[in-house]
């Protein structure tokens, strides 16, 4: 086909990039033609992602649009992408995200608007567009020098991202994020060398690296620097503080990112890299990881149900979501696996859009504080509606590409581990409480004198906060994420039918679909 | 001829006091004195070794030519950097500069 | 066959989208398209009732829904048979009449349209769920019928009261399909099926352990019982009835809280494996019966007294299930459906003309409301079970099997429900529309025609419904029909004696007011107290959630913060401890440095020395 | 056997002399004593049959490098009489280390399979070393010349720059 041809991945890698040199080359002043420049080449990199998904053949099994180029030969690196199924699951998902972020950031940066506050709109684009590169990168990557090159890519900027533009103890939240997250990189780049050297490929090639079977005592020793490498960036228990302060401080289109996609890059590498290549570490400490994910669903939950701020119960909801991509990871079979790749598109479209829906109800608001909101549905319907139709993605309603996640990752779980699979599905039971918790703290109920409807407020009324629903430039990102959540709810083979071969490759590593 | 390894062990000699008063001198001057004694103690190493080893390439003779011309080099620009110390501290011992103290 | 149960699926589905995006300008426009659709619902079910009574058996189409390379069988699809024929049309049917006196009901609502699209939202999840062919897709509807109970009910959302009620009802029912979730999630791993058919066919081949099976059952029993509301699990329901008083009737009565007796009718071959899991559910459903029938002898809000029958009559539908009266249970659930149903319209109808749910604040109010009166009277008399009302029917069925069973204290406690039954109906009845006028300044009117034309009609199946035993009998089977024992008379008679002195005691109590009977009720205070307070299980669980879960996620929150938060930050202090120590190596002292360099390069050869 | 004498002439005479450069009191002393190290070392250079180099090193040590020190010495010399310490607190750990060193080195000096006799030696004149370094090391000379220019370019900048203070 002449479509295959065109170096898509290529392409999306390029359009961030030069997203980002274009950002930087205009003028300061000129915030308009920035945002402008931030949405369309956004949605240039959604609509190739789309094009990917529509000429990926579903039949053939192994990577697509795959794309090979020598960089350093002489220590065997290569830029060499391609994708799979999973890859591209999650790329579409970071189209989407990164769309739908840019949108809310644009209009973040008008005046008065959380971001407008601080300005700099350019440095901002520029930076989240290479975080955006690599994140790109690593789902494309089949090459671990890149892999790692691009998963730097987009811890880095994060830090500034934060730093800069950031909340509360915004200063405090961007270190330990940057170091923790450093700390996992550490972990993962001493396993890429180990593997490098004792392959003795002497090649940083993954498909090359895949083909052979790396001595036993060595995927011993590295499969739990991978896991717990990656790990950190997942949220993996006891390793996810820096997560809730992170995603607190970050603005809203960074949590997004953050949540949405970045921590899914450690579930990615886990799945990528520590599963094919260390099949037999997979099956020696899989049961060990296990419970620790297990801990992370239901103490992530059971946290989240204490917390009095907003973002704060996101954020360990994130944790509680990601111990249960990860309890897929660890079920080892076809089940398991697939679902934890739908939970991550899932879990990266809800988490995705209530961190913009944070960023909506505190421009409102001026609070993050629960018990400071109530009965916001009056005056922000729409909001309202998105925020519950997220919510109960997150508790695993039916209908909801969140509840298909979650039944298949128990499904494949509970073969694995049947007593650890009904504690986790005890912390989906916590998830529906704190979830009806914070949706009847903030829209339902009696509504707080403070607020008032649109045009209600006398002039020079500091006390009363006028409160409107929320407008296009809103409506426009939190629309596409919820329809996604349906539609996959709805129709899930849709993402199924992609994950599956790549799933089951990698079964094959470990010794058989079962 | 001389003896090649007295000659060496004369060399190494030279060094170690050169080192020991490169630690140990205070007066920046002292300190690029006992360095002078360094230099000179390799120098003569390579010229010994030369002699040994390939008299007919000469190398370690040119080696000590440029090692003396960068000698001078670096004896000329120390000593203008320890002037300019001197004119903003008046002093010039070693341990009196110690800006980067942590 | 299929195309009517697609169509009656879709119908309500339709009618949920079009409200939600197209007519949200127009209130009639959208009861209209609702109505419309539910119609078309009903109609179609009544057209597949027919075809199932010409074709019984079971019907199954089946289309895959999620592929995976494994042996799992992910899969959407409707099961055709007498069963999930009636239901359906009970579904319908009390759904399309609910819609109707809703018109009247909700007329003026600011939220009329969000009520008719949730409206039609629960009818195609309840739909969905009494089509399905499979656990998991039961599953996935008997969530979404969660959703929509939480959703109705919380449809005044801005009183605190309705969304505290909304959040237990989701909560609870939550607890019990964790349960179920549980059993899918067994049944999943051990046979790699959902299908109800298939399951049978394997169950019978003896796929399972019977300890399995007995786990597998109770686990589904839980996920039914919190649908049900049977004891433990009911407590969400009588706060459900914060939800508007139709609400209550369609979903909160007739149909949703029936889907538990549903699924284990649905899953009889499992249940029925299980001698332990029979019992259970017997002995729960007996004591829930009781216990709620007790505490609604004492509630003074007409729904709360409705809604605690509700409990006790599921009660009792769980009790015939599990002594095998699995027609008699199934046979109650419809004729419930129709006369709570009724019930609750009628309340629906005082509350709509009064504007309060007191029934101490009403009165008097038969010559004022005929219609209201005479329906209730009709519901009333077949909820206690009066011959020749329907309830007379079913309530006796269900008697006789547990008599038969030989389970003699099960028997004893539902013949003394029976009692409570007909004392709280009679209360109620006696204090609302016979006693003195209370109602002052306000004017009782009847209601809109459009409300009480659906009240006649389920007072006529209310009344009429027995008459079709025999055939439902012959339709709604387990194993065998169910045999024609010939009428042992002893049951019905006594159960008739208990119904009608405890109506009378009711009657001399509330209507008569006789002395000696209320001299004597300080005597009770205590009882009546501890019954008024529900037996003070909201309490328990209030503290178990508020103690026990919320101290436990206070403490992990403590833990995250201090330990797990505090290893991180101790790490970085010990950081920054350490290099406070450290950084007086960093003396300025070019010397020094040198020291540590050449030091260091003696150090390193004298270790590679030795090593060698 | 008269050239062994001379070498252990030189060597004492450096030895002791190096030892002063680096412990007396006085710096004007040690440079004086590192006059006589220098002209030491290029006594050996003779013996070794080196004129060249001996020549250069007596021209440029001696009469640059050594002259240039001695300015140094006495633009500071209020800071060299005996009441100001000379050293500082480092001598013990110096002078082990120093003698570490010195030790190893010999050990392995000693150690090496270097035998005892010099191999015939051609004399290098310093026509030779011309040629080769114009030929062989021609460039490596000509970047040579380019930092001596820019240390003579730095040294006037460091110097100019604080006099305009």
């Amino acid at each position: 086909m002449m479509a295959t041809q065109f170096p898509y991945i290529t392409a999306i890698l390029a359009t961030t990039l030069i997203g980002a040199l274009v950002t930087i080359l205009l003028p300061e002043k000129k915030h308009l033609a920035i945002k402008l420049t931030a949405v369309i080449s956004s949605f240039i990199t959604l609509v190739l992602s789309f094009i990917l998904f529509l000429f990926f053949d579903r039949t053939a099994n192994g990577f697509q649009f795959i794309e090979k180029t020598p960089w350093l030969p002489q220590i065997g690196i290569t830029y060499h992408v391609g994708i799979d199924g999973i890859g591209l699951s999650m790329i579409l998902l970071t189209g989407v995200i990164f769309f739908a972020g840019a949108l809310i950031s644009s209009h973040e940066f008008k005046p008065g608007g959380l971001l407008g506050a601080v300005g700099r709109p350019k440095e901002f684009f520029a930076l989240l567009f290479i975080l955006v590169a690599g994140v790109f990168g690593v789902f494309v990557s089949l090459d671990l020098f890149f892999l790692f090159l691009f998963y730097e890519m987009a811890v880095l900027p994060m830090y500034l991202l934060i730093a800069i533009w950031g909340t509360g103890k915004k200063e405090y939240s961007a270190m330990k994020l940057t170091l923790y997250l450093l700390l996992g990189s550490t972990f993962i780049l001493v396993g890429i060398l180990a593997i490098f050297f004792a392959s003795g490929l002497k090649t940083f090639d993954w498909v090359s690296l895949n083909s052979i079977a790396l001595p036993k005592n060595l995927q011993l020793f590295i499969f739990p620097l991978f896991f717990v490498g990656f790990g950190i960036l997942a949220g993996l228990w006891p390793f996810h503080t820096w997560s809730p302060d992170g995603h607190a401080s970050a603005p809203s289109a960074v949590s997004m990112l953050h949540a949405g996609v970045l921590m899914k890059l450690g579930a990615f590498g886990i799945i990528r890299v520590a599963l094919p290549l260390l099949p037999y570490g997979a099956q020696v400490y899989c049961p060990f990881f296990a419970s620790l994910t297990v801990v992370n669903i239901v103490y992530g939950a059971l946290v989240a149900l204490a917390q009095k701020d907003l973002k704060y119960v996101i954020a360990y909801s994130s944790v509680s979501h990601m111990g249960i991509v990860m309890f897929g990871i660890c079920s080892l079979n076809s089940l398991g696996i697939s679902g934890s790749v739908f939970q991550m598109f899932s879990h990266g479209v809800m988490t995705g859009l209530f961190f913009a829906l944070v960023g909506c109800i505190y421009g409102r608001t001026h609070t993050r504080t629960l018990s400071e909101m109530g009965g916001l549905a009056k005056l922000a319907p729409f909001l309202a509606v998105a925020f519950s139709i997220g919510g109960l993605a997150s508790l695993g309603l039916p209908g909801t590409s969140g509840f298909v996640a979650e039944l298949l990752v128990l499904l494949g779980a509970f073969r694995a581990y049947p007593v650890l699979t009904v504690i986790a599905a005890t912390g989906i039971v916590i998830t529906a409480i704190y979830v009806l918790r914070v949706l009847q703290n903030i829209f339902f109920a009696g509504l707080k004198d403070r607020f008032v409807a649109p045009g209600a407020g006398h002039k020079g009324d500091h006390h009363h906060i006028e409160i409107s629903d929320a407008v296009m430039a809103e409506r426009w990102p939190l629309s596409i994420l919820l329809a996604l959540l349906v539609v996959l709810g709805v129709y899930p083979s849709l993402l199924i039918n992609l994950i599956n071969p790549g799933v089951t490759a990698i079964l094959q590593k470990l010794g058989g679909p079962f | 001829m001389i003896p090649v390894k007295e000659a060496l062990i004369l060399a190494s000699l030279l060094f170690a006091i050169g080192i020991y008063g490169a630690l140990t001198r205070k007066n920046m001057v002292g300190i690029f004195m006992s360095i002078e004694l360094i230099f000179n103690s390799a120098c003569l190493s390579f010229v010994i070794f030369t002699r040994y080893l390939d008299p007919a390439k000469l190398s370690g003779e040119i080696f000590v030519l440029f090692i003396i011309s960068i000698a001078a080099a670096e004896i000329a620009i120390g000593l203008a950097l320890l002037l300019s110390i001197y004119r903003t501290y008046k002093d010039v011992s070693g341990d009196a500069i110690s800006l980067m103290k942590g | 066959m299929f195309k009517f149960a697609g169509l009656a699926l879709l119908c309500p589905l339709l009618s949920f989208l079009v409200i939600s995006f197209f007519t949200r300008k127009s209130d009639r426009l959208s009861a209209f398209v609702s109505i419309a659709a539910i119609l078309g619902s009903l109609a179609s079910s009544v057209m597949l009732f027919a075809l199932v009574l010409s074709q019984p058996g079971n019907h199954e189409l089946t289309t895959v829904w999620m592929k995976f390379p494994v042996n799992i069988n992910i899969e959407f699809g409707f099961l055709l048979n007498p069963l999930s024929a009636v239901m359906l049309l009970v579904v319908t049917s009390v759904s399309f009449l609910v819609q109707v006196y809703s018109m009247g009901y909700m007329k003026g609502d600011p939220a009329f349209r969000k009520y008719y699209a949730f409206l039609s939202l629960f009818s195609f999840s309840m739909i969905g769920l009494v089509l399905a062919n499979n656990f998991l897709e039961m599953y996935i509807f008997w969530e979404m019928v969660g959703l929509s109970s939480y959703l109705l009910i919380g449809h005044w959302y801005h009183k605190p009261e309705a969304a505290v009620a909304a959040k237990k009802a989701f909560v609870v029912t939550r607890f019990g399909d964790f349960g179920f979730l549980v059993a899918i999630l067994i049944l999943s791993a051990k046979t790699g099926t959902f299908n109800f058919l298939q399951l049978e066919g394997m169950l019978g081949g003896g796929i399972l352990t019977s300890g399995m099976i007995t786990l597998v059952a109770l686990l589904m029993f839980a996920g039914a019982a919190g649908k049900s509301a049977q004891f433990p699990l009911h407590v969400w329901l009588p706060d459900a009835m914060e939800g508007p008083t139709p609400v209550s009737a369609l979903i909160h009565a007739a149909t949703m809280v029936a889907a538990g007796i549903y699924l284990v009718a649905r899953a009889y071959f499992l249940f029925s494996m299980s001698e332990t899991a029979m019992l259970v559910i017997a002995v729960i459903g007996c004591f829930t019966a009781f216990f709620a029938g007790s505490i609604a002898l004492a509630q003074d809000d007409i729904k709360k007294i409705l809604a605690y029958s509700t409990v006790s009559q599921l009660g009792y539908m769980m009790l015939a299930l599990g002594v095998g009266g699995y027609t008699a249970g199934f046979f109650h659930l419809i004729t419930h459906a129709s006369f709570k149903a009724l019930l609750f319209l009628t309340a629906g109808s005082l509350i709509h003309s009064l504007g309060t749910n007191n029934i101490w604040e009403m009165g008097g109010l038969f010559r004022k409301m005929r219609i209201t009166a005479v329906t209730f009277l009709i519901g009333g008399l077949a909820l206690a079970g009066v011959f020749p009302t329907s309830g007379y029917f079913s309530k006796d069925a269900i008697l006789i099997q547990v008599f038969t069973s030989g389970h003699y204290i099960l028997f004893a406690m539902s013949l003394a429900t029976v009692g409570f039954t007909a004392f709280y109906m009679s209360r109620a009845f006696f204090v609302v529309f016979l006693s003195t006028e209370k109602f002052g300044k306000k004017h009782p009117h009847e209601s809109p025609a459009v409300m009480w034309v659906p009240l006649v009609i389920l007072s006529i199946f209310a009344l009429g419904l027995g008459a079709w035993t025999n055939g439902f009998n012959a339709l709604i089977f387990f194993g065998g029909p169910a045999h024609e024992t010939e009428h042992d008379l002893f049951v019905p008679i006594v159960s008739s004696c208990v119904a009608f002195l405890s109506a009378l005691l009711a009657w001399a109590i509330y209507q008569k007011r006789f002395a000696f009977l209320t001299a004597l009720a300080p005597r009770f205070s205590a009882i009546t107290t501890v019954l008024r307070n529900k037996y003070y299980i909201d309490e328990f669980y209030a503290f178990c959630v508020n103690r026990v879960l919320y101290v436990i996620s206070n403490a992990s929150a403590w833990v995250d913060r201090n330990v797990v938060d505090g290893a991180v930050n101790g790490t970085a202090y010990l950081v920054g401890a350490s290099a406070n120590v450290l950084r007086k190596i960093q003396t300025g002292r070019v010397q020094n440095y040198a020291l540590g360099i050449f030091g260091g390069v003696v150090t390193l050869w004298l270790l590679f020395s030795m090593v060698k | 056997m008269i050239e062994k004498f001379q070498f252990y002439i030189f060597a004492a005479m450096l030895i002791m002399s190096a030892a002063g450069v680096v412990t007396l009191k006085n710096i004007f002393h040690s440079a004086l004593l590192l006059g006589v190290a220098l002209l030491s070392v290029a006594g050996l250079y003779l013996l070794t049959g080196a004129e060249f180099l001996a020549a250069v090193q007596i021209i440029v040590y001696i009469g640059g490098i050594l002259t240039l020190i001695i300015f140094a010495v006495m633009f500071t010399k209020d800071l060299s009489d005996k009441h100001v310490r000379q050293t500082n607190g480092q001598k013990p750990a110096a002078f082990m280390i120093s003698s570490v060193i010195f030790g190893v080195m010999t050990y392995g000096i000693l150690r090496s399979p270097l035998p005892d006799r010099d191999q015939a030696v051609k004399i290098a004149d310093t026509a030779s070393i011309g040629r080769v370094l114009f030929r062989d090391y021609v460039l490596a000379f000509e970047v040579l010349s380019v930092v001596l220019l820019i240390a003579l370019a730095g040294v006037i900048i460091i110097a100019m720059k604080e006099k305009k203070k």
